[in-house]
């Protein structure tokens, strides 16, 4: 499931949903927040701006891609939009497996591409109300390396 | 016609979100690109600073990618999702 | 937080545990559950025995040698023990911290060292009613490779 | 005395789950070891297959390990949690 959505969500409902079969072994979820601290600004709040119709697709080509690679029985792929207030959820990558190594690899290389890829940008706001486009990170280029030398 | 789509601090800079092109004069993304730039010093000044990401039919294309009637072309900036 | 227990946990309990403070920015957690294949068998319940006080201990000793490695802000490791029938949570990792790759890393790390080192044993029950105990899997010993070689 | 604890299939082929031998004859894991697997054949064979994991007082050990009077040893296969 893929959702790009304004409204919170709740990470029990989320989790059990991902518990589809009695073949699950294994589930890794990331959840990525709004935090206190980014490339040297005090953040107080953001918003977030996606590309709508491109980021839906965009996000199914990162899973199929992943799919690809690793035996995912279940995925869920959540990205907030709107105006998100410190310590709000963000982002959330859940992947259900047979093996531990399968699941975590796949949940990693979805954020990381997600990172990458799809059409979302944030403005911050400071502590002193300044708004400003965060810049995009070369750490998150650098992240995607890991993926093509396997 | 060609539509054209803005986005993040691009859209700000330039104070549009979208607009239309021919599509006889635009025939692929650098030629578009160019015409945009062509329009006055500022927007050649934002579109030519940093990387410039495109999305033809929202996929993520090169700047040689061919246009034809109805295509939809976005610029922006880096994305910084996640 | 480390515990050993016999009741089961709930997942939007132990990520709320892990959001400490604005700092963290990326949480991942991994949970593992009674699948209903293993080794070949068709799993219909286990029995987790342990060495109660070295259990903790160990534990204790791979999220100490994780934090050396990363950035940890919190850290939640549950592991089960008794009865657990299939599509049962079995072990809870949860890592917070202020960014995804040290998260994704210390969780992994932790789980691939509990695995070799914690002292658990698993007396699996298969659909014919027959009793055995698990053995432990080499995959698992490869799984550690991958931390010495950085 | 040195308490000496089995786990798992180990604790289930030998009948015993913990047992207690003087210090004084077992100044190390590997003598520890060698009287327990003299006990009789089904010993023998029982600490002598597959891979053996030895733990003194709850921290993995080295067969060469020192033991005291009060130490605890445990012995048990390779560990199958998570």
């Amino acid at each position: 499931m893929i959702r790009v959505q304004a409204e919170d969500f709740n990470q029990q409902v989320e989790y059990d949903r991902l518990c589809v079969n009695a073949s699950v072994g294994a589930i890794v979820t990331f959840t990525g927040l709004v935090r206190d601290m980014n490339q040297g600004e005090e953040v107080s709040s953001l918003t977030l701006e996606h590309y709508p119709g491109m980021t839906e697709s965009c996000l199914a080509e990162i899973v199929e891609k992943a799919k690809l690679r690793w035996n995912i029985l279940e995925h869920t792929v959540i990205h907030r939009i709107g105006e998100l207030n410190l310590q709000e959820q963000i982002v959330f990558v859940g992947i259900a497996s047979a093996h531990r190594q399968e699941a975590f690899a796949a949940c990693e290389f979805i954020m990381d591409y997600l990172k990458t890829a799809a059409p979302f940008w944030k403005k911050e706001v400071n502590s002193s109300g300044k708004s400003y486009w965060v810049d995009a990170r070369e750490s998150d280029d650098h992240a995607l390396h890991k993926w093509s030398e396997k | 016609m060609i539509k054209v789509l803005f986005f993040a601090q691009i859209r700000d800079q330039l104070g549009v979100s979208e607009l239309q092109m021919p599509s006889e004069e635009n025939h692929d993304v650098v030629t578009l690109l160019e015409n945009l730039q062509a329009r006055d010093k500022h927007w050649l000044s934002v579109l030519s600073k940093g990387k410039l990401m495109v999305a033809v039919n929202q996929t993520m294309s090169a700047q040689n990618e061919k246009l034809k009637e109805g295509d939809e072309v976005a610029f922006f900036p880096p994305v910084t999702g996640g």
